[in-house]
């Protein structure tokens, strides 16, 4: 079992490469999971950032990692064998709402903390996953729900935003006359996640996402990953669209390391793009 | 309500430095949760990073962190001040450099951005003084104290370190420079971690301050040295969880009582928690704030009595029937 | 078997002054359980009785303890002393002094005890400088080392407090002047204890010295910085209970491992235990006890690399399959 | 519950005075008892000391002083009412043998831990209790089972002291061919412990008796309660005869408070005359 306390020395059990992008890394620990929570992942001697659990069985978990700036790209390297210090998880996750009439909504590497939540949500549910290309799509073999795929050149199905599908789907729903969404699920570039929140209040559905910011305790003493007046390593990284309502920071600002809030496209892109 | 230093407190809370107070939408929410002065972490003289991670790490009984004072610079954050002058709560900024000349020039700006005091961390490296830090050395606690405190319209908070040698001096030397309050203790040790697997301190930074109840016995020890030197208010603050920690520190001769690792153990509640623990606790011992502040002291204690509201021996009645 | 100064121990665990080690009887079943080198209670010049109780007090994550320094005399214990002198087991004896006068008497008489090495705990106050500690002082530190080197016919152990602005400092100060070896650390704070119902410090001292779990991590620290500074070996001492807590001290650059405040929670057989679970943790490791010394630093470290055994990056392998 | 970590703060609920030299102070606090365990007692500003638990209840325990120093004068001058620190229980108790063939020995105070014992022995015990006088009695009234008195000056029952009975006892089961006692329980005068000792090793019987030394931390850490190699406070204060048969300090030397190792007869009588 790991702890949120100091990190536990794990060493990579198993690795499986997806693409030249994504790799998940896999660890045999328990580990106290809700889909959504993350873990602080130290390479010592380097730095110590957060993931999401995306795999998980009572004696293992994975993470998977985008491979983009320094620390993931030595991340993504690691071979099984290589050790890491793990502390967590932390954070909330996702409300798991058991209706058929549920939507997910991911983008990029914001599959990682919806897959696990995919498997435990309804079947029935309806599932876009927006990529660059279909080379940076995850996990194309793991679901056994239908996804519907959206890509930004047209490689994979649909041309063009996930919020396209989205919409058509709420829309569909609406004339003919069919329940509506009780809940959407989305996590991916902050702006996507944006379009999709705007898209949900316009009709009223209430939906979840996944936020990111610059970490350091993990544990909601630090401050450096506040947003408005919550804090997303403790309050999140999951909200309810009645908190994001609340936040202006959402889509907007973001802290940098050394707590300058700047405008979130200067913040950029993270993990996701 | 609680007044300190001219300041009407809605209750005798502090949020400690560097915990949260990253902007004014969690000041506001930490006022909200019952906290009655909010502090800013500390503001520097330049943008500053601070270290890589790991930078906090929870040992169970406290916590150890090495952040390395990360600060978007005085001059950088003007949409924050911007913020922050609408506030409708009482705000503490906390500021720091590496010399008195810094310290000067970021608290002649913080004090032109109204809070309602300005906390000065002593407890960092002074460059002037090969790194020893300010606070623990009576001479540069002096000089940096009377240097803000010409330059700054609002009451001033000396934040002290536990490695001082003799707190009680160097609280005496900022209260003679013109301090309006002490506030005790920044965190205390240093400590390491050493990752037995890795090989190597599990903070990037590899030394990291020790706060939370593992430091408790250090903080109450300091604010009962310090009460005992100076006739200005104390801040206690250190380890802190409960309202019966509350009441320990202002025993020891704090004024209000400041909490920081505090939220990683009960969350952002915990000011509601422990202002309602400590109201209990007052109502059932049928005495006062006022009344228990230096409580833990034998006879005339403070440096000048007469400024401060101290218990007598027989001002507390026996506890009540429901603990044994 | 580990060689400590010339002295064969059994293991490399070490009985911290103070705990239970007041006549010779306890101190063979100390080392029956498995303790490599015992520690005798700190003697001093005259009978003296210590505080008060309460004394030592249990705060959980560690306790705080105020005895006062009680001792026999050292010229009052002829009893004692002769039933050392039959001992089959190593023993250091601690001795202390209020000026370097008294050192330099209670060492002479001390050493022609035949211990097989002495510690002097210069973690007490002392009376040339005003009450100030000897290990806060470098000038002092060195002089009451060099002066109890010089009437002394076994190794001597410099005994050090966290309390030292720059331990590492300190240290030197004792190498330069003669001492064989550092022991640190003593106890850390000071801190205090309030009762809230008795409005009073527990203990009777009032303040106290914190020592147990929660002082690991300014006892590794203090290590840490004293391998960097010194040559001479170190005993790796203060909140060590388990194996793998020994091995963070070793990483850190201890030579031998002490523990006192550990027999409250595990009981004297947790000499046995430790030594159990270290010797497990190295061989689950592939590694040795020389190997592991001072590994948590990085490349060079230590004044003197040559006099150290220490783990090159690469003579530790990766961890065994049991953990994840 | 009280607990071995700092005092808990507890008012005298209840006091009997049982003559002018003993009384006993009742707390309403439940406690992990076991007959022999102690606690300590703090009078703030004043002094800690050891007390036996000699009553128990689930939701109850007191403790008998006899007021002979500074210390234990004032604990007996404490009213209802009054406060006291209290840290505990310590110590290991009594090993109970659940048989009929046993003896309870006390000398003066040492009643104070055998009390509860009586009270979970088989009422068919052999029971002796010495004091000075008949004054100096303790709880005349708290037991079903018959007692045997020894005063040292003949105001009640035998005259003489307790190990008279007890030797007379153990000689006619052996002459009558009646089993011998399984075990013999003991405190009082350390003297009069080791001569129930030495009677019991004569006649090869096992023994237990409750030791006394000057104590600080009462959890095994300071030292200053060692006998020979025993930690009073931890080991005992309980001890078998096959450990004391090893512990040449018994009846002998005994530490001051400064740790000085001084003959018992200088040590002097702590708690019992
Ligand atoms: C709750 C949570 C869960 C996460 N889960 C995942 C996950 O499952 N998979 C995954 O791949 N990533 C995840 N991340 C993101 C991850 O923590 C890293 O941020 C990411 O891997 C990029 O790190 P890097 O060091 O490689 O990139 P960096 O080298 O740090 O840079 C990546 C980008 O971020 C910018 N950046 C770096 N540091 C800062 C800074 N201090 N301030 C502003 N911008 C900065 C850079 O300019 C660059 O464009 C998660 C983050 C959070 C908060
Ligand atoms: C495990 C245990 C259980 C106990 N249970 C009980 C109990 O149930 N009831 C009870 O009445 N007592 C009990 N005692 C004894 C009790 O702790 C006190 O010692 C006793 O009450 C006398 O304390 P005092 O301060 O009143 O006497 P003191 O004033 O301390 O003196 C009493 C006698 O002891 C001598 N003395 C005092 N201090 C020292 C010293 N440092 N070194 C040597 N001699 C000294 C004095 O000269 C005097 O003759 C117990 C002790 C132990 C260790
Ligand atoms: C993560 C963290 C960051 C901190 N940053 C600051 C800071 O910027 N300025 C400061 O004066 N104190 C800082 N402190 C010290 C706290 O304000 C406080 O003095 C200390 O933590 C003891 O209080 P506590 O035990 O209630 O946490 C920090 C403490 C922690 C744990
Ligand atoms: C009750 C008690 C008494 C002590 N007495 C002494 C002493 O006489 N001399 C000394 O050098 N250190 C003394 N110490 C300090 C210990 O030797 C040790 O340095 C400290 O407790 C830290 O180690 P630990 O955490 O393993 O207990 C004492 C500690 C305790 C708890
Ligand atoms: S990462 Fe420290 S508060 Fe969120
Ligand atoms: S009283 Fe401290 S060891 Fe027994």
């Amino acid at each position: 079992m790991i702890f949120d306390q100091k990190p536990k020395m794990l060493f990579v059990a198993e690795k499986t490469v997806h693409n030249p992008y994504f790799s998940t890394l896999f660890f045999n620990a328990a580990i106290d999971f809700h889909p959504g929570r993350f873990i602080m992942v130290w390479i010592p001697g380097m730095d110590e950032k957060p993931y999401t659990i995306s795999f998980h069985t009572p004696a293992r978990f994975g993470i998977t990692i985008e491979a983009k700036g320094r620390f993931s790209r030595r991340a993504a390297a690691l071979s099984p064998g290589d050790w890491v210090g793990i502390r967590g998880p932390f954070g909330n996750g996702f409300d798991i709402i058991p209706s058929p009439d549920v939507a997910v909504v991911a983008g990029g590497c914001g599959m990682a903390p919806l897959a696990p939540l995919v498997e435990r949500l309804d079947p029935n549910l309806y599932f876009v996953h927006g990529a660059r290309t279909k080379d940076f799509i995850l996990y194309s073999q793991r679901f056994a729900v239908k996804r519907h795929f959206t890509t930004d050149d047209g490689s994979l199905e649909h041309r063009g935003f996930v919020t396209d599908l989205l919409a058509a789907e709420i829309r569909r729903r609406k004339d003919q006359a069919q329940p509506q969404f009780d809940m959407v699920y989305a996590c991916g570039p902050e702006m996507m996640m944006h379009a999709v929140f705007t898209l949900c209040q316009a009709h009223g559905i209430p939906c979840q996402v996944s936020l990111e910011r610059y970490m350091r305790c993990g544990f909601g003493v630090c401050g450096a990953c506040v947003c408005s007046d919550r804090v997303v390593c403790t309050d999140g990284p999951v909200f309810h669209s009645d908190q994001l309502q609340k936040m202006t920071d959402f889509n907007r600002t973001a802290l940098l390391k050394s707590g300058q809030p700047v405008a979130l496209s200067e913040y950029v892109s993270w993990r996701c793009q | 309500m609680v007044t300190f230093l001219g300041i009407e407190l809605k209750t005798p809370l502090v949020l400690a430095s560097g915990i949260l107070g990253n902007n004014a939408g969690i000041l506001s929410r930490v006022h909200g949760a019952g906290c009655g002065l909010v502090t800013m972490k500390s503001i520097g003289p330049a943008r500053r990073d601070g270290h890589n991670n790991p930078t906090v790490i929870d040992l169970g009984c406290g916590m150890i962190n090495a952040v390395g004072l990360p600060t978007p610079g005085y001059n950088n954050m003007d949409a924050e001040w911007q913020a922050l002058s609408d506030r409708d709560f009482p705000l503490n900024a906390s500021i720091y450099g590496g010399s008195v000349t810094e310290f000067v020039e970021v608290a002649r700006f913080v004090s032109d951005q109204g809070p309602d005091c300005i906390e000065i961390n002593i407890s960092c490296p002074n460059s002037d003084h090969h790194g020893m830090l300010f606070g623990v050395d009576e001479k540069a606690a002096h000089a940096v104290t009377a240097a803000v405190k010409r330059v700054i319209d609002v009451p001033l908070i000396a934040k002290l370190t536990p490695a001082a040698p003799d707190i009680g001096r160097i609280a005496k030397a900022c209260e003679d420079a013109g301090a309006d309050a002490i506030c005790a203790i920044n965190t205390a040790g240093p400590g390491m971690v050493i990752d037995i697997e890795a090989k190597m301190p599990v903070l990037a930074f590899k030394k990291g301050g020790l706060s939370g109840p593992m430091i408790k016995p250090i903080a109450v020890r300091c604010v009962y040295d310090i009460f005992r030197a100076v006739s200005i208010p104390i801040i206690g603050l250190g380890g802190v969880t409960t309202g019966e920690d509350a009441v320990e520190m202002l025993m020891a001769g704090a004024t209000l009582v400041g909490m920081g690792s505090a939220v990683r153990y009960r969350g952002i509640q915990v000011f509601d928690m422990v202002n309602q623990e400590l109201n209990d606790w007052l109502a059932a011992h049928h005495t006062t704030l006022d009344n228990i502040i230096g409580a833990a002291h034998p006879g005339d204690s403070g440096a000048d009595p007469e400024n401060k509201k101290q218990a007598g021996p027989d001002t507390i009645p026996a506890p009540p029937g429901g603990t044994p």
